[in-house]
């Protein structure tokens, strides 16, 4: 139980039949940082939506944070996805929120003091870029600067682990390499950090644990590893 | 939950009346149209009641005394009727004074009563008027057995006829005002599940950002509330306007005039009531009911 | 537009029926409740009209002739009575048969008018009926005109109030039928439009993918068309098969058989039609309506 | 009016104030291939909406294969939108209809013979790498997946310019050059296709014409460029 992350065995069967993970075992240390990379349909989003119970596993056993993902009880699963910043590959903002109030939505819900809302908002939406669209609604954003807005809203509660999937798809380079200065920094800090991206400069210039899954199977598990996963 | 969490779900249910607008107003405004069919129907169900009330109560049992009676008899009798249990009221009618309400009831053909003022072939009667109407039967039945009544008469088939006809009148009502509740509670809540449904992705992501179950509820239980509120406004005002105007009309036209409907107080503030509440429980129920579908994630 | 695209729109407009299920079945429950609303009331209205008109058929003039009149005299009459314009029928009833009349009308009391026969005071009268109820005045003036008439009564005091009674009862019906009729196909069109707005996405995209105006529309007229067709068959079924158990349990109930509701055929055809034509339009309609907003990008 | 898409003096500013461009003059030629880069929230994906109208335009004049896009007509822009293939950054696809619905939708809209559909999708399909997913629905897909039947639906009817938001931006490398060089391939038959990416090493490696964007203005506009932008 030392671990962050573990994963045992584990299959996801979807219900119409496509086998999306098959088998497997990881385990991920407090304070890594992982990048999950792999083709287009492998499993990637999969093995991440897991996680924080987005998906239910098929067959197998996974533990996030001291949590046992599968038998949770129904009240449980907020404690879990409190402690779990989640970046959406669909950003998934709030559509009637503004930027501001899409960030403290995800304070509000632990209760936060105003005070302290008041404060950290401004704060990340300044670290992401965002500070001077505080007032825009979700598509009245570019794409760029949604995927930021989610960014944000996963930070804002310094949770213990992030979880990014792929968060700098729509970024251009620059910004990019910006935001993952920023999660080099928050991870420093000792959050573990847990990112599929498809990202190969990004892989290969900051070299961290690289995690291939291809077909549903991880095919390498590599530490301070390069994004290629040809054989 | 904390006063300042409390504070925040009744300003986001407000705010989301509005951020929402044109689902909003599409969901008010089937609460306006469908309160307010249900409260004129109310009304109009009430009003019936009454109508039927008023025109059974005014059936009477005529009592009537054997011919040999003494004077000094008849209070006696008076007193044995009143003791029996529904008598409102009993009235004594002289044969004399019966002669005269006959003749005048024969107006023009009075003529053909002159002459029996001598030697009168009518009774000494009592009028007994009951409490309930569905008495009489048994008030008659109790006042057949004392002394010296001859006869007991209430005109039973016509007054059979006419309670069975009320009774008819009673029950297409009030299965008129059920089925007319059941309908508006199942279009407000339906239209509301369906608002609720383009929300659906709204709350699988508050779901997925931590919220718990009742922290994604109360915004929407506020909402509910005032999507109640906000709905049964116009039909209230236009119900008791309308009913006022109404009971003027009526009561300005004479031909009209036995039209004895209920006055505008009490009735305006039992539908107003009525409505609220029934707009407010089913906004509440309607949005915690669909919300609940969308929670499982 | 060519055939085969014609047959994609029958097509994907049946299938969307389909593919959005929850939403069909809201809409549809939607157009079934308050279309069975409707149909209700409207046989109700349809059988109060009924009855106020058997009511108001049974009004007759009574036509007094001078008490001198000979026989030869009366068939001349009864002509120019029956020439009047609106006269239905003329039954002559002479004084013989009318103090026979008023004896079984006097029940119990006959014996107050025994002796009358030797001298009867009564005059011979002629019963006469109207096709149309308002035409009653009229043919009372006409009928007062002819020689030998003395009297011409229809409770003139009586009928007024009446036909004030059953003119203000089929008002309110009609005001009901057309405000409830409102009220549906507001209802339905609500509910369509909000069915729709969840798929304003949808049709934006088909927009920007180059679709036509049309080539959007078609499938939702068809879906609209459906969507009325299938909304009014559970309130057809239940309409027309709870009338015809009403009305045998109405014909098998003695005390209630004087109610004179209207036979089964052709009402059922009548309400049949009208609930498909009216779910239908709406459901066309509200579709239109809605599918035009998103169709501006 | 031989160009198959030019801007005079184009300008947009959004009803929330924002001047998303300020001033875009650009001429693009029959068969051109021209990639739009520039930091998030330049203005990219706006340049693009207003060739097909999505947007229209506060000041200046857009002509795209011939028409006056401002001027249209109601009933003619089904015309203009036909003769585009957009492959749109959020992808919009038809959520009720399966991949092969989602691609064969736009061939129903020109009214083409069945025949030519059932033939012509799966073809598509076969070159995304999709076809073994025809009838899944699109959110049964992966965020790769899905990207891939935005570009399968953009070329089906093969239009005469092919207009991509970041086509690439969920798609890992390999996928990503298999769609470039479809995109080539295409292009070489004639079609003028027109980029916004954010992918430098497509960008630095593919040499084509490079128009750069930076907050609303053209500030580079280069045949065979690189990607960077900065100065
Ligand atoms: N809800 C779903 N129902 C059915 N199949 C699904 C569902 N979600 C994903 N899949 C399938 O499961 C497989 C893995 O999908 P996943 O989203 O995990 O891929 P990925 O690695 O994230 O791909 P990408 O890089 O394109 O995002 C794919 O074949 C996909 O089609
Ligand atoms: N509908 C809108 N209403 C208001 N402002 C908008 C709207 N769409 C975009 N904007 C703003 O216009 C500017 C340009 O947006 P655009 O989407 O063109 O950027 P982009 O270059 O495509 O960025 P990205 O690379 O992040 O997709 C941004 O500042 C954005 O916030
Ligand atoms: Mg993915
Ligand atoms: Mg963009």
């Amino acid at each position: 139980m030392n671990y962050m992350i573990e994963m045992f065995n584990v299959w996801k069967t979807y219900p119409n039949g496509v086998y999306a993970l098959r088998g497997i075992n990881i385990k991920i240390d407090k304070g890594e940082f992982v990048y999950v990379v792999g083709p287009s349909g492998a499993g990637k989003s999969t093995f991440i939506k897991l996680m924080y119970r987005e998906e239910r596993l098929t067959k197998g056993k996974i533990f996030v944070n001291g949590f046992n993902v599968e038998r949770l009880k129904e009240r449980q699963i907020p404690q879990l996805r409190r402690n779990i910043g989640v970046i959406f590959q669909d950003y998934r903002l709030l559509p009637n929120l503004n930027v501001y109030e899409n960030v403290s939505f995800a304070m509000e819900v632990i209760e936060a003091p105003k005070k302290t809302i008041k404060k950290r908002v401004p704060e990340v939406l300044e670290l992401v870029g965002l500070k001077d669209k505080m007032a825009a609604l979700p598509n009245q954003l570019s794409g760029g600067e949604q995927q930021r807005v989610a960014i944000a809203r996963a930070l804002v509660n310094n949770p213990a682990v992030i979880i990014a999937d792929e968060p700098t798809g729509n970024l251009d380079p620059e910004t990019s390499w910006e935001i993952m200065e920023l999660f080099e920094k928050i991870n420093f800090r000792g959050t573990t950090i847990v990112m599929a991206t498809h990202n190969k400069e990004i892989v290969d210039t900051m070299k961290k644990r690289v995690i291939v899954i291809k077909d549903g199977k991880v095919t390498r598990d590599e530490y301070r590893g390069g994004y290629s996963y040809e054989d | 939950m904390r006063i300042r969490t409390f504070g925040r779900h009744l300003k986001e249910g407000t705010k989301n009346i509005v951020r929402n607008g044109w689902m909003t107003f599409a969901a008010v405004s089937a609460v306006t149209v469908t309160l307010l069919i249900l409260g004129v129907f109310l009304v109009l169900a009430m009003n019936i009641n009454h109508i039927a009330e008023v025109i059974e109560n005014q059936v009477e049992i005529t009592v009537e005394l054997d011919l040999s009676i003494e004077e000094s008899q008849i209070s006696p009798i008076e007193d044995q009727i009143r003791n029996i249990d529904g008598v409102k009221s009993v009235v004594f009618v002289s044969k004399e004074e019966g002669l005269e309400q006959l003749k005048e009831r024969f107006g023009e053909d009075a003529y053909l009563l002159e002459g029996l003022e001598e030697e009168n072939p009518l009774n000494d009667i009592f009028i007994v008027k009951a409490y309930k109407p569905e008495n009489i039967d048994y008030i008659a039945k109790e006042i057949t057995k004392i002394d010296l009544v001859t006869g007991v008469d209430y005109g039973k088939t016509t007054v059979d006829k006419l309670f069975a006809v009320t009774r008819w009148i009673r029950h297409i009502g009030l299965i008129f005002v059920v089925g007319l509740s059941f309908t508006a509670m199942f279009l407000i809540a339906n239209t509301i599940k369906i608002t609720i449904y383009a929300r659906k992705r709204e709350i699988e992501i508050m779901k997925l950002v931590g919220a718990t179950n009742w922290f994604i509820r109360w915004p929407f239980f506020v909402e509910g509330t005032l999507l109640g509120i906000l709905g049964s406004l116009v039909p209230i005002v236009l119900i008791v306007f309308g009913y006022e105007f109404l009971l003027e009309k009526l009561n300005s036209n004479l031909t009209l005039s036995f039209f004895q409907l209920l006055p505008l107080y009490p009735l305006a503030y039992q539908i107003s009531i009525l409505l609220v509440s029934i707009g407010v429980f089913i906004g509440v129920w309607g949005s915690m009911m669909s919300v609940h579908r969308f929670l499982k994630i």
